[in-house]
């Protein structure tokens, strides 16, 4: 019973996180918040036995991927000026259509997944258990998430690097 | 660990509701920072429902669909965080709404 | 294969034509001539080893061998598509009427063209290799490849050297044909599909598909689609406004092959496939067909009436006078039959011969407005006379071509339906207005001081002989159809007793 | 994995291998010339492993599916990313340095379309549309200067990011419906969790289609495509335009087949509106369009469209008519596009303002070949006789009536009319008297440009060795 | 030569074709012999034949070949020659022979001479196989041929506007009639198989009881071209426009020879007329209705031109009042003697007006008795025939109409005393031109007498105006023969003598003035009844609004294409549509993601088809 104690509340603490995040003003404020919502999430990973899955949410996704977003807001040094921009755009009519359509999506998901029976698993799926499959039937999507990461850091190194460049060559041309 | 029967459909509206929000966040934020962090809340309520059903039909395949979602979250977020330091560069701003210089 | 070669020669005269200015500025023309008096000198060697045209039996019967020339030979046989073409007495008359008209049609652009002449030619020369296929082709995915083809030409022919609003006329021509197209290659292939499912065989050929078994409704509605596609080249009411504006914006030539020949495609058409292929649904539609010819007829003479261009005038005088072929066909008895196939023929000079003549004048007067002209005939008189004689023409002057096929429409047709008939009858009246006008206002009336000092050239040598041919052929089309009539006859007569049931009770219906 | 296995994945092993390849020779000396001759042989080895492939045709663990249907694609795939590459070649000459990266993503590109094409599960349909997705965005925002590409890039980005979402989000719940990932896998226990619970899997699938749909552009997931497409380079556009769409469409196929979803009226109901929805707005919205990306782009959305009449038509009948359907069309629509693009990019490159319709005016007279070449591509885009574009047509109206689609055909009669008038425009500028010769076109694109438009005529004009080779497949 | 009748169209068309296409290289000299010699030949090879026909009588009938042979339909191009159509060959040929000659020199300062013989000729051929047609469909062409003839005669002087008017006028009006005829030659085609005359009519006494409806359709459309053709009412609006044509035109084709057409239509097609009673009825009413309107209208008439053309339409009323009346024979004997002194007439005036410059109001000319004498002479003669003065040759053949006309049962006296006032009438308009003309004080002065060229052809119309009663028509084996008998002695004397009470009011009211008319002529009254006359009854004026105008209206009202405009109606709608959803790419990615989600949302309700699922 602890348990679905527990999942409830972590549901609570990502919802109400991610709702945070989502309508913070300010980029590190949110990004904080959004950590806590992955960290919830983690638990309920937890909770319903994946160990494994919670260990990487929490080390890879609001670890090292939420460390990418605090360097570049970093860089680019968004300060009040940009706090205060981003409350005037959040105004209800900005928000009113969106916030319909989602509602509607909501509720027809929730409706979908309403009938929904059976609860999840007894016992938990462990870490070997997911080693070995992603060894073993899932080794080629390994390869290739190898390949789609070397995609991914050619790009940013493209994109990155130009940024950089360009930065210093500005500053050598004004000295 | 007996006793542990949460419904697969809570936490499957769990992460409906996740991905609403996330939507939601995608829609109105009109920087791009937000608007990346949306895409992350979205994914990770893609990743969530993934590992509940893997969870319900006890396989670990939820857990790898996982690890691979993650994968991309970091693939993307690595070109897309990029583009914003060019967007900035060029655009001097980082509100979408003005990157529309194409229409029609 | 000597279809095959007809079709060849033209296409490659065309680049011959077109490479040909690169030697010489006045050489595509000649070219372009010489390559169609050579196909028409070919297929007259060729037929005259043929058996007598007349008495050849009726050519369908599912008897290929029974034509006058068949070709056949595979080219997509995933879906029984082949390379077939024949030639029977219509299509013979048809593809006759192409190479005349056609090197009337260069001629009529001897002088006119004056840019990139070599490309012209070539384009030329490829519409009629194009309309040449269509009246031979009896694979049906054939015949729908030629029919669009023959348009891409045409559009350049508009599109390059028209007039002063020429993109718009030619993006009008090319869009109806083709949406119409699209309805028909849907019908096609509707028919193929039924006719797979019936016999399991995948079949575009015209004796293939002749006798296929479908219901009522589906025959309609794929008949329909037919229909349709070869009303708009027809151009029948209301789907006729594109011609205006593709004949007034065309240049010489062009007006003369669209006018001419091009506007025939679609009578064949419905002669050869809407009703054969559909008898019953074909002959129950009768009547709205027929309305919609005499609609045509009643209608392009008011608007005729009302033109101030030369061009558009005789444009809508053509909806008018392919409003009775429509008429003729959907009467279909033998009078009638006859009579469309007559004023395919006379149509087809009357209306070239007075696109050149507009052609001229534009050439020379730089205006095709007839508020501008008048008294022109002090000027030209050969001309003149030449004009008058093709309006009396148009206007259906007994001893003319056009009588004959305008009488002989409303002879079949007052067997079936003797209200249409007076309503298309009031057509000869209204043709008689609107061609006296067209007369009155360019060659007769008191001289426009504006040409006067001028010194406009009356027609020359070429023209004239053009002309004379044109005249010619009406003549003796007015006063010995007989040939013609001999030629379509045989064919005609297997059409007809192809549908023989239902003409009567259509009869009765519409009565 | 066994020997046979490697032999069946050749064509990926050696993209990869190329890939690496190109690393190596990054880090040891930058020269753009060696990377793309390494880049054009890697293509060409692995088209030549794509043959070879052929006879180890057999499933690749879970992931992959190799089998002679989707070589072809393979090869085809690879051929548009050969053609890809010759048009870059100029492309970003002017700035010069540093494009070895650009041929890097390409390769990485491609490898991700062959593994979306030959993928049957959904992680490999994952993984191959977002590397191929994630070297694109690399490749759309390329270009140093300018702000369209990069415009572009990120808009690519953010909504295919979003859309991938949509289809994790979908598979999601389909796997919590039915327990697999895999497509057949799917296919065999679909019956019985539909019978379970409708909604679950139907939405899941609604949400697959819509991440489909968004690479697709198919209407209402359009609304990137023009931006995008005006926005890349435009090697980068034809790429977009011709391996992305087609081996999504291929991959789209395979998931409908195998996971016997045409089974499904509901979502057989989505995918009719789809289908119309594309053919109606894509020729709407190109039908007063200037600049000639962008009108291809709405075109590219109504073509789509059409396509999806054939794989609605698998409801109704038997494969085998489909899958040759889908292989001529995709197989024309290909050509036809690298071709439009082979014109585009010689004759208005990089520069916005030459890509405008008015720009094309008078190419007839100054530059005739390149002219006749975008003329028969627009020719056969409108579906006229004697091009590939006739054909696929044929095939979609058949299917179409063989299935009973009238309403759907109604459609495409509608939307093919619409489309003559904006292709016309393109050839009637290109017809109108002309300003004065330029410059003078690189040799290798004017051959590519001939060989497309001769592929483009003999798959219109004598389809009947290819429409044997793909009934075989 | 009865086996070569074909010949005597065949020359005129010759000389026609041959002055078409070389007229412009010819001396005048050459192509004034051409133009009148050959239609002199074909009216000495008329004389022949009628030399022969007087002896054996006999009916030829020569094919040429078959016109065209569909499905049972085969005129041929074939001829029929008996008595009628002799007499009208030999007017034809013999007036037109004259007129030619007329011409030659009437029209010897006209740059166009060759164009114009050409076209004379032309109409010479044209009629002659109007006349001698074995079936009504070369009948047709003949008929049709003439109608162009008349069109391209009377726009001669095409550099006025007002000339081309008035052919197209003539032309159209014409062709309304001939349209409907064309429809009676379908039916009668359709219900006998064959347009043959003969055989048709023997056909239709076979098919059809006398009284039956198809041969009064028949003989009413029939009726239509003949109005039409011989402008009567309501078709003969044309008439008196068509006198913009040359003189000599007037002469032989408004007088002599083609509005004569329909009398020779309705005559030679009898057969079918007397199945159908009512038809016949028809005709006697329009032609002594149209007699009498076109008398009170000559009667105003100030254009020497025009009452002569009103005129022509009163005299053939009388023809179809004959005809109508089952006077055959009486009719053809009319429409002969019409040829003689209208000809006459209108050349006499021909020569008025060629030797006054121009001039065509009466009122402005005046004492020309002394100075124009063989003009006057021929105008006497000619008015004295055409008022049917005793002795002259319109009084026998009018006679005889009024007197057959007597006898009809029923309307018979009506439409003899209607026939009797249009006789009062037309003495009275006819010597009023004569006297106004001719009599009472020069007001121009004709700069000379007619030539040689014009004056044989007025002396020889004149001896045959005076002669001509005396003519035996050979028509008896044409036409039943009437029944003989002969009214009452007092309708011949009134018969007699209202021409020359005519000839007395004009004498006291024109010449010596003891009858003054001012009084009624100037009261409100008088005047707009004059001015109504004048107007031929407002019945152009009426068909302007009635027709002419609300066609001309309706197309321009059709101008701009409504059907066009539902095309255009389509392409708005494109356009529309473009324009919304081009305006929905507004490059906005918020924009674009809401559309996709919006796009999610569809589809995820009709593919889990949640309506119904969530009812469930």
């Amino acid at each position: 019973m602890l348990e679905i104690v527990f999942f409830y509340i972590a549901a609570t603490v990502a919802l109400i996180a991610t709702v945070m995040a989502m309508t913070r003003a300010n980029a590190i404020h949110a990004l904080i918040y959004l950590i806590v919502s992955l960290l919830a999430v983690a638990v309920i990973f937890f909770l319903i036995g994946a160990p494994f899955a919670a260990a990487l949410e929490i080390v890879i996704y609001a670890g090292a991927i939420m460390v990418l977003f605090v360097f570049v807001i970093m860089m680019l040094n968004l300060g009040e000026k940009g706090d205060k921009q981003e409350r005037q755009w959040l105004k209800p009519g900005i928000w009113a259509g969106p916030a319909i359509l989602s509602v509607i999506l909501l509720v027809e998901l929730l409706i979908v997944i309403g009938d929904v029976n059976g609860p999840v698993s007894v016992s938990a799926v462990s870490a070997k258990e997911v080693g070995l499959s992603l060894f073993g039937p899932y080794v080629l999507a390994v390869e290739i998430a190898a390949m789609l990461l070397l995609a991914g850091l050619v790009g940013s190194f493209h994109l990155g690097r130009r940024y950089l460049e360009r930065d210093h060559i500005e500053k050598g041309s004004s000295q | 660990m007996d006793g542990l029967n949460i419904p697969l459909n809570h936490i499957l509206l769990v992460s409906s509701l996740l991905f609403a929000i996330g939507m939601l966040g995608l829609m109105i934020r009109r920087n791009i920072i937000f608007i990346l962090m949306s895409l992350e809340v979205m994914l990770n309520a893609a990743a969530l429902a993934f590992v509940a059903a893997g969870a319900h039909w006890e396989q670990p395949d939820g857990q790898v669909v996982f690890m691979l979602i993650l994968t991309v979250a970091a693939a993307e977020v690595a070109v897309g965080l990029g583009l914003v330091l060019q967007v900035q560069k060029r655009f001097k701003t980082l509100d979408m709404d003005h990157a529309n210089r194409m229409q029609g | 294969m000597i279809m095959i070669n007809l079709i060849g020669i033209l296409l490659i005269g065309g680049l011959l034509a077109m490479i040909s200015e690169r030697f010489d500025d006045k050489m595509p023309r000649k070219v372009a001539m010489a390559v169609v008096l050579t196909d028409l000198l070919y297929l007259l060697m060729c037929l005259s080893g043929m058996p007598e045209i007349t008495q050849l039996q009726a050519p369908l019967a599912n008897d290929p061998s029974t034509w006058l020339m068949h070709f056949k030979s595979d080219w997509i046989p995933a879906f029984g598509i082949s390379i077939e073409l024949a030639l029977d007495g219509i299509s013979l008359l048809m593809v006759l009427l192409t190479l005349v008209l056609g090197a009337i049609a260069i001629s009529a652009s001897w002088t006119d063209i004056v840019v990139r002449k070599g490309f012209f030619e070539a384009n030329l020369l490829w519409s009629l290799a194009g309309v040449l296929g269509v009246f031979m082709a009896l694979d049906l995915l054939l015949f729908f490849l030629f029919w669009e083809v023959m348009l891409i030409p045409m559009y350049f022919m508009i599109a390059i050297w028209g007039h002063e609003n020429r993109g718009y006329a030619a993006m009008k021509f090319f869009i109806f044909t083709q949406a119409s197209g699209l309805l028909m290659l849907i019908s096609v292939l509707a028919l193929v599909a039924i006719n797979h499912s019936n016999t399991g065989v995948w079949s575009f050929s015209y004796f293939d598909l002749l006798n296929t078994q479908m219901a009522e409704q589906t025959a309609h509605w794929i008949m329909l689609g037919f229909f349709v596609a070869f009303v708009v080249k027809l151009p029948g009411f209301p789907f006729h406004t594109w011609l205006p504006d593709a004949h007034t914006q065309a240049p010489t030539a062009g007006s003369v092959i669209l006018a001419g020949i091009l506007l025939k495609t679609g009578a064949y058409g419905l002669i050869r496939f809407a009703v054969p292929l559909f008898p019953e649904a074909a002959l129950n539609f009768s009547y709205p067909a027929m309305l919609l010819g005499a609609a045509g007829v009643v209608y392009g003479a008011v608007l005729a009436f009302g033109q101030t261009d030369f061009k558009r005038l005789i444009a809508y005088s053509s909806v008018s006078h392919m409003g009775f072929v429509l008429l003729g066909i959907y009467a279909w008895n033998e009078l009638a039959l006859q009579g469309a196939v007559m004023q395919m023929v006379a149509h087809g000079f009357s209306t070239a011969a007075l696109f050149m003549i507009a052609g001229s004048l534009q050439e020379r007067l730089h205006t095709r407005d007839m508020r501008q002209m008048s008294g022109l005939w002090q000027q030209m008189p050969r001309m003149g006379a030449v004009a008058m004689f093709f309006v009396v023409a148009s206007l259906g002057l007994p001893g003319l071509g056009n009588f004959v096929a305008e009488f002989l429409v409303l002879l079949g047709l007052f067997k079936v339906n003797a209200w249409i008939t007076v309503i298309a009858a009031t057509g000869l009246i209204t043709g008689a207005a609107y061609s006296l006008l067209l007369m009155q206002r360019s060659f007769q009336g008191e001289v426009n001081k504006k040409w006067a000092d001028h010194g406009l050239i009356d027609f020359g040598s070429r023209e004239m002989l053009t002309m004379a041919v044109m005249m010619i052929a009406l003549i003796v089309l007015g006063i010995y159809p007989q040939p013609v009539l001999d030629t379509a006859h045989p064919v005609l007569q297997s059409l007809l007793e192809l549908t023989t049931e239902p003409v009567n009770t259509v009869a009765e219906v519409v009565r | 994995m066994n020997a046979s296995m490697f032999s069946a994945l050749a064509p990926i092993l050696i993209l990869s291998l190329t890939a690496v390849v190109l690393m190596a020779q990054a880090s040891i000396k930058r020269d753009q010339a060696i990377a793309s001759m390494i880049t054009g042989v890697g293509f060409v080895l692995a088209l030549f492993a794509a043959h070879y492939a052929r006879d180890f045709a057999q499933p690749v663990t879970i992931l992959l599916q190799v089998d002679h249907w989707s070589l072809f694609f393979t090869s085809l795939i690879i051929i548009s990313s050969f053609v890809t590459l010759i048009l870059s070649l100029e492309t970003f000459s002017p700035e010069g340095e540093r494009k070895e990266e650009y041929y890097l993503l390409l390769v990485l590109s491609v490898l991700g379309a062959v593994v979306l094409i030959q993928s049957s599960h959904m992680v490999s349909l994952l993984l191959g549309m977002e590397l191929m997705g994630v070297a694109l965005y690399a490749m759309i925002a390329f270009p140093e200067k300018g702000e369209l590409p990069l415009e572009g890039a990120i808009k690519y980005l953010v909504l295919s990011a979003c859309a991938s979402a949509m289809l994790l989000y979908g598979f999601a719940l389909i796997y919590a419906a039915t327990g697999s990932l895999s497509y057949l896998g799917i296919g065999a226990r679909a019956a019985e969790a539909y019978v379970q619970n409708p909604m679950l899997i139907m939405a899941g699938s609604a949400m697959v289609l819509a991440g489909i749909g968004f690479k697709l552009s198919v209407a209402p997931f359009h609304m990137w495509t023009p931006d995008v497409y005006e926005g890349a380079p435009t090697p980068v556009t034809g790429f977009l335009a011709t391996v992305s769409k087609g081996a999504v469409f291929v991959a789209l196929t395979r998931f409908y087949i195998d996971g016997n979803l045409h089974q499904y009226s509901g979502l057989n109901t989505a995918l009719v509106v789809l289908a119309i929805a594309s053919m109606l707005i894509g020729n709407w919205l190109a039908l007063r369009q200037e600049n000639i990306k962008r009108l291809l782009a709405y075109s590219s959305i109504a073509h789509f469209g059409y396509l999806l009449v054939v794989l609605i038509a698998l409801s109704y009948m038997d494969d085998q008519l489909v899958s040759q359907s889908i292989t001529f069309y995709l197989t024309a629509y290909l050509v036809t596009t690298l071709a439009a693009f082979a014109v585009v990019s010689t004759i208005a490159g990089e520069d916005v303002k030459r890509q405008d319709i008015s720009a094309f005016e008078g190419l007839f007279w100054y530059r005739p070949l390149e002219a006749s070449a975008l003329t028969i591509a627009m020719l056969s885009l409108a579906g006229i006789p004697l091009t590939a574009g006739f054909m696929a047509k044929f095939f979609v109206i058949t299917v179409g009536i063989q299935s009973d689609l009238w309403v759907l055909l109604g459609v495409l009669v509608l939307g093919s009319a619409v489309g003559i008038y904006y292709y016309l425009r393109v050839i009637f500028a290109m017809s109108k008297s002309s300003q004065g010769g330029e410059q003078t076109a690189n040799k290798l694109e004017k051959i590519l440009a001939v060989a497309l438009i001769v592929s483009v005529l003999l798959l219109g004009s004598w389809p009947q060795p290819f429409i044997a080779y793909a009934g075989g497949l | 030569m009865s086996e070569t009748i074909w010949v005597i169209p065949l020359i005129p068309l010759l000389s026609s074709v041959m002055l078409m296409l070389f007229g412009s290289r010819l001396k005048i000299t050459h192509i004034g012999f051409l133009g009148v010699a050959s239609v002199g030949i074909s009216a000495l090879l008329t004389l022949v034949l009628a030399v022969e026909f007087m002896q054996n009588q006999q009916i030829i009938q020569e094919s040429l070949w078959t016109w065209m042979e569909v499905a049972g339909f085969a005129p041929g191009i074939s001829f029929y020659f008996d008595g009628l159509t002799l007499v009208m060959m030999s007017v034809i040929t013999g007036v037109g022979f004259l007129i030619h000659l007329f011409s030659t020199e009437f029209m010897e300062k006209d740059p166009s001479y060759a164009r114009y013989f050409a076209y004379l000729n032309m109409f010479v051929a044209a009629m002659l196989v109007l006349v001698m047609a074995d079936n009504l469909l070369l009948l047709y062409l003949g008929w049709e041929g003439v109608g162009v003839c008349s069109y391209l005669l009377v726009g001669f002087w095409y550099q006025h506007n007002a000339n081309g008017q008035a052919a197209r006028k003539a032309f159209i009006v014409t062709r309304i009639g001939d349209t409907a005829m064309a429809l009676g030659l379908l039916l009668l085609f359709t219900e006998l198989g064959t347009l043959d005359i003969q055989a048709m009519v023997g056909a239709a006494n076979q098919t059809w009881q006398i009284g039956d409806s198809i041969p009064l359709i028949a003989c009413l459309l029939i009726i239509c071209g003949a109005v039409g053709k011989s402008a009567q009412l309501p078709l003969h609006t044309w008439l008196p426009d068509a006198m913009a044509g040359p003189t000599p035109v007037s002469a032989l084709i408004h007088a002599a020879t083609m509005v004569t057409a329909g009398v020779y239509l309705i005559a030679r097609t009898h057969g079918l007329f007397l199945l159908a009673p009512t038809a016949m009825t028809v005709v006697a009413v329009i032609g002594i209705a149209t007699s009498l309107m076109a008398a009170f209208t000559a009667l105003m008439q100030t254009d020497i031109k025009r009452i002569l053309a009103y005129s022509t339409i009163s005299q053939i009323g009388y023809m179809f009042l004959a005809l109508g009346v089952g006077a055959w024979s009486a009719g053809i004997f009319h429409l002969m003697t019409h040829a003689f002194f209208k000809a006459l007439l209108f050349l006499g005036s021909g020569a008025i007006i060629h030797c006054l410059h121009h001039e065509h109001n009466i009122f402005k000319m005046g004492g020309l008795r002394t100075r124009m004498p063989v003009t006057f002479w021929s105008f006497m003669i000619g008015s004295a025939a055409l008022a049917a003065l005793p002795m002259t040759s319109g009084f026998f053949s009018k006679d005889q109409i009024l007197l057959q006309a007597y006898q009809l049962p029923d309307l018979g006296p009506g439409l003899w005393m209607a026939g009797l006032l249009g006789a009062l009438l037309t003495a009275i308009y006819s010597f009023r031109l004569v006297f106004v003309v001719f009599f009472g004080e020069a007001n121009t002065e004709p700069d000379k007498d007619t030539g040689w060229r014009m004056a044989v052809p007025l002396s020889v119309l004149c001896f045959l105006a005076m002669i001509g009663g005396y003519f035996m028509i050979p028509v008896a084996e044409v036409f039943p023969a009437s029944d003989g008998s002969h009214p009452a002695h007092w309708v011949e004397y009134v018969s007699i003598s209202v021409p020359l009470v005519g000839l007395l009011v004009a004498y006291l009211v024109f010449f010596n003035r003891r009858l003054n008319i001012d009084g009624l002529a100037n009261s409100t009254v008088g005047k707009s009844l004059g001015n109504f006359w004048l107007s031929g009854w407002g019945i152009d004026w009426l068909y302007d609004h009635l027709f002419v105008r609300p066609y001309y209206g309706l197309a321009n009202l059709l101008k701009s294409e409504p059907v066009d405009g539902i095309y255009g109606l389509i392409v708005a709608l494109n356009q529309t549509f473009n324009h919304w959803l081009s305006a929905a790419q507004s490059g906005r990615m918020r924009w674009y993601l809401a559309s996709m989600v919006a796009g999610l949302i569809i589809l995820i309700t009709l593919a889990a088809n949640l309506p119904t699922g969530v009812l469930q």
